[in-house]
């Protein structure tokens, strides 16, 4: 609890926090939709905001506010699974490698280049090609933490390779403590900033990978998520007809949420960054 | 005994701004001190009790969130006293080195770990010294490890190339390069092992002992104090409480809490286990009322949860308690 | 640091927009360019211009602008032009001689005059040369074929064939001549790349994009030596030049600043054409602006050989299923003319068929069971779609002609509780979440296999039709697939949203084209390709339906018109009452055309020509553009 | 020689190992996806009008699939594959047959790595050099301001991003050409092919490196906020090092090192925008080519594609591991 006020008092986390709840509350109102996200012509077309729609009606026949309800709520879905199944692997994946080092680091890393190497988004479409069918909100997850995971893992491992090298390890070492003390005691502290911020930044790919392929079509477009109501906004000309309320709808809310994850990862990585903390808490040295 | 610094009633807090309003941490609260010339004088206290930024505010390094609430810093310069906070921050960059250095805490790491060690004296030497070509300063700098007996083939290796107790002979290397007259030293044997402490020591002897300068030595070992430093001072939440030539301090600990940090060494010979004061030092952001040790101390009386004790001369030592005042005996 | 960037940025604007008026491709002036849109997207075979030898983006021009066949069909009519040829071909009485009567004057593009000797020679090569797409037929049916002039060719036909000049017959591709005195030279006709491509068309190659985006094609000097000069005139732009685009948005962009003549659009993007640029129009000048004129129908495939589809019934069911006036606000906004039978409702077709077929729609009964009858067909449908669309804003005609002529002659009634009938009537129920489940009892899913392109008549269709069946009660789901025309072919799938009949020839009266695709010796077993697509997919044959192609097969087209005509409408009412496929409605091009630097497009009140510049008869349509600044 | 063995050797194992497990790979997904490029052809044919019978269609699916390379079993026909890759010799592609896959490439890839090249190297040292400083000066409001607008621009996605420029600069004020480059088969290398490629590729590449930039600008700032608070940067600004020194010597070459190893691994990651600027600026490229190979079931086309890039990507991985230690005396001098 002493974290999070710490915390509050940043007003990067703040405000960061309180679009992200707004985006929270938002995806739970969904439940709440007087309307089926996936039947058309349930309210009149292509209307501006106004009262009864506050942020108008697309093309098909839909409340844009309600379908972006459930967009919103997706779209969390798939990256939140992308996230953080991605980041136990990579987790898991930099930590062995890079402390245990040797024959294990290089077939962990080998695995990892040879999922970077290989132009990972042409896989990616041609196995979302291949699942299109079954392309659900999971799969699509379970799919992109498969992909994503790789690149962070070599993150963190080269982190932990730097941290190795420091002098506290080698004191550690020499005191007998045991690697999974040292691990959790003295290399999370340090690795966890560098794990938010990579948290964050899969879960910006995630999303913006799942905009991607529902752009080319390869996720089921009924399934309203942020990419998949773009894709709708584009393929009806929501830009060049004037419809700006269809059309922003979904990059407005991206851009809120990528915000929000961004202020969020930068505020607790500061935070969770012993020197850093030293600076802001005051002179415990 | 000219002073090369003095300290008069110095304040200086970190100032965390919040949503919810001002945090202050009261790490610098009053300080006033003498540092003479020609020795070695030390400062000792328990982690967080204000020593290193004591040393920031000393060498002038004031920066968010640390700010300057009261009192001054001088520095002797060619006889004349200048107010080391009140400088234009050009001219403080230019004693700084020539007249006052700093080997912080930790400064295993202060050299640039991607640049030979050659770079980062050149880059030190480049920004003070006008006038001088590369080559010369070059020498200057070889000219310099020789006369501390450290080779100067080091300055084509990379940091990472050196051992802790070398890299730390190397970066007092670094720090005198310039013959300062003052030099804070933070910490500086922490992290060796006792071979390395030795030589290192040494050579912070050798370096008072052939520049005839000052060497101001922040460690919490006391150890180090008695074997090393001439004067001292021992500082507690912020404040000095005793200040003394280390001989009296040793022999006639005046403060509670000297007793305790001198009784909490090891002795040849002696199994008791070692003692420390019970608890730890308070947070500097609440403090107590009083004096801010009553709550450990275990001869505390009813004045002293409410009254801050000034530091007092009691003979040739100077000492904040209300119990060593002139009509108390000194029981210990 | 940032400044120099900014500077460099700067300078780098003012020279690139210095050349801003965007230069075309071998520096052609613009005044005298026609610029259309390659509907297939951008050419993967550049370099190879050897439309015999297989698909090769024949749309560049190649089929337009360089290719004359020996006829061409007009869609839009259904009459046949002879382009090479002189006349129409004379079948002998049984059907095993043709001849051709070629057209005289007509030189190739590098002067060689074009004789009887190339058509021979194109056929012998294509009975003597496997690797070419139109060795089969010839194969199969070319027994001698000879000149008896230099204007007169015979070819000799192993087995009866009434239908044998249809693979000269140009709509999207037909067997077109060789010129005998290049291909004569060549080793390897399969592999030959015929560039730059020799034709007695109007125009020759230019320049071309080596990746394909563009082909600029310069009028002939000798233009009067073409069947196209000959017949309509001098084609009048000087160049025509071919553009793909990848986005739509980069198309309208183009369009809207006149980088562009010709295009074609999803419904949206016409909309935003016709309403950003002054100098922009449709083929109609009114809504609903799209061509309707096109002779290929749109709907629903259902894979005959699948449970619970082989039955009849549930076909009816699932069209009774369908509220129209809904599925078409969907679909395509109302836009385009909805039909009932396995045609589209283009004028020919209406005094054709639609007209003569419209008493025996309205009695037409199904059979619910229990002696209960009835009738489906809802003549009104066309009138409930002008309504839906008056209320969503649109400018609606009143007249019932002209809605007829907008939104078809009619449809089948939505009527889901005598769909419910049909089911029951098989063992369906209906559970009380208002969930359809199959006779097994396990619940109703359908998984609808489309295209994926999502402005594609096709994929909105399955859109449509989901959404119809999910408010009825059946599980039913969208997988548009790249795999779509395999999976159709191959019979893996239930449900789709292929073509659900084949367009005819043209609009022609003929239409064994549409049917020969069911002929019960085509049937394949699922797992197997079918060899005739797109309708053989359906995998649905019928003894009645074979009787009326043996006739069919027995008819001369051309000298016996009504009887074919006759065949064609008995073949119709099998197909209606069986319904192994859904048709919807008439496929609709949004074209749009901009009146910046050309005039006189072939629009709905001048409808000279078919409108589209990827067909082939885009070359009888050049003779009539006029400049808009002289 | 222990450099060799312990740190050249491994990495020569496992640039051969993923070059085998990529293409291997590769070579298995498409063959799952159930498309039969045979007769996706033949549908095409049949779409596009020409009229076929039973016996033809059943020739030419025997011709199509000797040409295409898809006779015999699957591990023949991997065996096949392998003997292509060493030939560099793909067959006819698919789609566009009967043109050889290798003729495409030589076509495509040029555009490709002019436009992503350029856009990668000055998207990377942009995003870096200015996440740097604006990182060092994080106090400052220019940086803020910065961090802010970047911030809001990182989310945008390319298409959007790409065709709102297209927008601005091919309608409203048209700078550029809306149909994308026009670049003729004759051509000759002079001032106006320069010029014509240069309009456009400007807004592609402009799209790319800004799109890319943010976030190299971000992750670096990031990265400099830390190394600005090791002891050696303040130490040597407490000591008087100028700042110009200090942040390009001492902050930006730290941060800069985890950065190289980021940029090889970016490579990897090409596709995702530069498919997108292909599409929406019809840009001659090979990602476009790719997609359109891969949505027809065009195996050789993609093989060759993805072959050539997992090369080109491994190579340039191995190139910047073997040129890290000249960068980090860490690694050289271990």
């Amino acid at each position: 609890m002493e974290a999070l006020r710490e915390l509050f008092r940043d007003y990067r986390f703040a405000v960061g926090f309180v679009i992200f709840l707004f985006l929270v509350v938002l995806a739970f109102l969904s439940f709440a939709s007087p309307y089926d996200p996936i039947r058309q012509l349930q309210v009149p077309r292509d209307r501006p905001p106004s009262r009864a729609h506050i942020l108008g009606t697309n093309s098909k026949g839909q409340d844009v506010f309600w379908e972006a309800t459930f967009a919103i709520r997706n779209s969390l879905i798939i990256a939140l699974i992308a996230g953080l199944v991605s980041r136990i692997v990579a987790i898991l994946v930099g930590f062995v490698a890079g402390y245990r080092g040797g024959t294990l680091d290089r077939v962990l890393m080998g695995l990892a280049d040879g999922l970077l190497v290989i132009p990972l988004f042409l896989i990616l479409v041609m196995v979302a090609m291949l699942l299109r069918g079954s392309m659900t909100l999971v799969n699509t997850g379970l799919l992109l933490a498969f992909f994503g995971w790789a690149w962070d893992a070599r993150t963190i491992r080269s982190q932990i390779l730097s941290l190795r090298e420091r002098e506290f390890t080698k004191t550690s070492v020499l005191s007998g403590n045991g690697t999974m003390s040292l691990v959790i005691r003295e290399y999370l502290p340090f690795t966890t900033p560098l794990i938010f911020s990579t948290l964050i930044n899969n879960i910006a790919w995630a999303i913006g990978m799942e905009i991607v392929l529902a752009i080319l079509g390869l996720v089921r477009l009924e399934i309203p998520t942020l990419g998949t109501t773009l894709q709708w906004a584009i393929t009806y000309q929501a830009m060049l007809l004037g419809h700006w309320w269809w059309i922003s709808t979904p990059v407005v809310l991206t851009i809120l949420l990528l915000v929000a994850l961004y202020w969020l990862s930068v505020s607790v990585s500061e935070y969770l960054d012993p020197r850093m903390r030293i600076q802001r808490i005051g002179a415990r040295s | 005994m000219l002073p090369v610094i003095r300290a008069e009633d110095l304040q200086a807090f970190y100032v965390l701004e919040t949503l919810r309003g001002k945090k202050v941490v009261r790490a610098v609260n009053g300080v006033s001190l003498v540092i003479p010339e020609n020795t070695v004088y030390g400062l000792a206290g328990e982690s967080g009790c204000g020593k290193t930024t004591l040393l920031k505010v000393l060498l002038g390094n004031l920066e968010p969130p640390l700010r300057h609430f009261g009192g001054r810093v001088l520095y002797r310069v060619d006889g004349e006293y200048l107010d080391a906070l009140a400088l234009p921050e050009g001219k403080r960059q230019k004693l700084r080195w020539t007249y006052i250095s700093y080997i912080p805490q930790g400064s295993m790491s202060v050299f640039n770990p991607v640049a030979k060690l050659r770079t980062t004296f050149m880059d030190f030497l480049e920004s003070h010294v006008s006038g001088k070509m590369r080559q010369e300063l070059l020498r200057h700098a070889e000219e310099h490890l020789e006369r501390l007996g450290l080779s100067p083939k080091i300055l084509e290796a990379y940091p990472h190339q050196l051992s802790g107790g070398m890299r730390q002979r190397v970066a007092i290397a670094l720090a005198t390069l310039l013959n300062p007259r003052v030099i804070l030293a933070d910490e500086p044997t922490t992290a060796l092992d006792v071979v390395a402490q030795r030589a290192v020591l040494q050579l912070l002897s050798d370096i008072q002992r052939k520049l005839r300068n000052t060497i101001v030595l922040v460690t919490h070992d006391m150890g180090i104090h008695a074997t090393v430093t001439t004067r001292m001072a021992i500082m507690y939440a912020g404040r000095i409480v005793e200040e003394g030539w280390t001989q009296d301090i040793f022999t006639t600990p005046l403060h509670p809490y000297t007793q305790y940090l001198i009784r909490s060494l090891p002795r040849i010979g002696d199994k008791r286990l070692r003692e420390s004061a019970p608890g730890s030092p308070p947070s500097l952001a609440q403090l107590p009322p009083g004096c801010p040790f009553h709550p450990r101390c275990p001869l505390a009386f009813e004045r002293c949860r409410e009254e801050v004790p000034e530091l007092e001369e009691v003979g040739e030592q100077k000492v904040a308690c209300f119990l060593r005042r002139a009509s108390h005996v000194v029981t210990s | 640091m940032r400044k120099g960037i900014l500077g460099i940025a700067v300078v780098l604007l003012v020279l690139l927009g210095g050349l801003a008026l965007a230069q075309l491709p071998g520096g052609v002036p613009r005044e005298e360019t026609l610029i259309v849109d390659q509907l297939t997207g951008r050419v993967g075979t550049p370099s190879n211009f050897n439309l015999w030898a297989g698909w090769r983006w024949q749309d560049r021009g190649l089929q337009q602008l360089v290719c004359e066949p020996l006829w061409t069909v007009d869609y839009a009519t259904g009459e046949i032009i002879p382009g090479l040829a002189a006349e129409m071909p004379i079948y002998s009485e049984d059907f095993t001689k043709m001849t051709i009567k070629l057209r005289q004057g007509v030189s190739w593009s590098d002067g060689v005059p074009f004789t009887a000797d190339d058509v021979v020679y194109t056929i012998d090569l294509h009975v003597k040369t496997p690797g070419l797409l139109y060795h089969g037929p010839m194969a199969e049916f070319v027994d001698k074929v000879y000149k008896t002039d230099d204007y007169t060719v015979v070819v000799e036909l192993k087995k009866p064939n009434s239908r044998f000049h249809s693979h000269f017959l140009d709509r999207w591709g037909c067997l077109r001549i060789m010129p005998k005195h290049v291909f004569e030279k060549v080793e390897d006709p399969v592999a030959f790349e015929f560039n730059p491509p020799v034709g007695c068309g109007p125009y020759v190659l230019k320049d071309y994009d080596p990746a394909g985006f563009w082909t600029l094609w310069e009028r002939r000097g000798d233009w009067e030596k073409t069947p196209t000069g000959m017949l309509y005139g001098e084609p009048k732009p000087k160049y025509v030049l071919f553009q793909a685009f990848e986005t739509e948005e980069a198309k309208i962009l183009a369009q809207l600043r006149h980088e562009l003549d010709m295009a074609q659009y999803a419904p949206e993007g016409l909309r935003v054409v016709l309403e950003k640029s002054n100098t922009a129009r449709a083929w109609r000048k009114d809504w609903p602006w799209v061509v309707n004129i096109d002779p290929c129908i749109t709907g629903i495939m259902f894979n005959n050989m699948v449970e619970p589809y082989n039955i009849k019934d549930v076909r009816w069911a699932l069209v009774l299923a369908i509220n129209m006036v809904e599925y078409m606000a969907t679909a395509f906004d109302f836009m385009a003319p909805v039909s009932p039978i396995h045609l589209p409702p283009v004028p020919a077709y209406v005094e054709a068929f639609f007209n003569p077929l419209e008493e025996w729609l309205k009695n037409f009964e199904l059979d619910l069971g229990n002696g209960e009858k009835f009738k489906p067909y809802d003549p009104e449908i066309p009138a409930k779609l002008a309504q839906a669309a008056k209320e969503r804003g649109y400018p609606v005609p009143e007249d019932p002609k002209a809605i007829r002529e907008i939104f078809g002659m009619g449809w089948w009634k939505y009527a889901p509780e005598v769909a419910e009938k049909l089911l029951k009537k098989h063992g369906f129920t209906k559970g009380a979440d208002g969930k359809w489940y199959l006779p097994n009892g396990s619940p109703w899913k359908m998984t609808i296999v489309t295209d994926t392109n999502p402005a594609h008549h096709h994929y909105r269709n399955a859109m449509a039709a989901a959404e119809q069946w999910r408010k009825f009660g059946i599980d039913a789901t969208v997988n548009a697939t790249e795999a779509f025309n395999s999976l159709h072919l191959m019979g893996e799938f239930e449900v789709g949203t292929m073509w659900p009949a084949a367009e005819p020839w043209g609009v022609g009266v003929d239409l064994s084209r549409t049917f020969d695709v069911w002929h019960s010796s085509l049937l394949t077993p699922i797992g197997q390709a079918v060899t005739l697509g797109p309708g053989g997919a359906a995998r649905w044959s019928d003894p009645r339906l074979d009787e009326l192609l043996k006739k069919m097969e027995t008819t001369n087209p051309f000298t016996e018109v009504e009887a074919t005509r006759l065949l064609g409408l008995e073949a119709l009412k099998v197909v209606v009452e069986e319904m192994p496929t859904i048709p919807t409605y008439g496929y609709c091009g949004a074209v749009a055309w901009d009146e910046y630097y050309w005039t006189n497009y072939p629009g709905a009140e001048n409808p000279y020509s078919q409108p589209y510049q990827h067909w082939p008869n885009f070359k009888y349509m050049l003779p009539f553009l006029k400049r808009v600044k002289e | 020689m222990r450099f060799f063995r312990d740190y050249l050797a491994p990495r020569l194992v496992q640039y051969v190992l993923v070059i085998f497990c990529g293409i291997t790979a590769v070579f298995f997904i498409p063959r799952l996806t159930g498309q039969d490029p045979v007769l996706e052809i033949i549908a095409q044919i049949q779409a596009q009008g020409a009229s076929l019978d039973p016996l033809a269609v059943r020739n030419l699916m025997e011709t199509l699939k000797e040409l295409y390379g898809l006779k015999g079993s699957l591990f023949e026909q991997y065996l096949t594959m392998w003997r292509r890759v060493f030939t560099l010799d793909f067959g006819p592609s698919f789609f566009q047959f009967p043109t050889p896959v290798a003729q495409l490439l030589r076509i495509y890839l040029p555009w490709t790595i002019g436009l992503f090249a350029t856009s990668t190297v000055l998207s990377w040292a942009l995003g870096n050099i200015i996440g740097g400083i604006a990182g060092y000066f994080s106090g400052k409001s220019w940086s803020k301001i910065l961090d802010a607008v970047i911030m809001v621009i990182r989310p945008i996605p390319h298409y959007i991003f790409g065709v709102v420029l297209l927008i601005l600069f091919a309608y409203v004020w048209p700078l550029f050409p809306a149909r994308g480059l026009s670049i003729g088969r004759g051509m000759a290398l002079n001032l106006e092919l320069v010029l014509a490629i240069l309009r456009g590729s400007f807004l592609p590449a402009l799209t790319l490196v800004i799109l890319g930039g943010v976030v190299w600008f971000q992750q670096m700032k990031l990265l400099v906020q830390n190394v600005k608070r090791e002891d050696f940067v303040e130490y040597a600004r407490v000591g008087g090092v100028k700042e110009r020194r200090v942040v390009f010597r001492y902050v930006l070459k730290n941060a800069m090192l985890p950065q190289v190893t980021q940029l090889a691994l970016a490579l990897g990651q090409v596709f995702s925008g530069v498919l997108i600027v292909e599409m929406v600026f019809s840009y001659p490229g090979m990602g476009l080519l790719l997609y359109r190979g891969v949505t027809r079931g065009d195996y050789n086309l993609v093989m060759g594609i993805t072959v050539l890039s997992i090369l080109t990507i491994a190579t340039a991985v191995l190139l910047l591991d073997l040129l890290y230690p000249l960068l980090d005396p860490r690694i050289r001098h271990r």
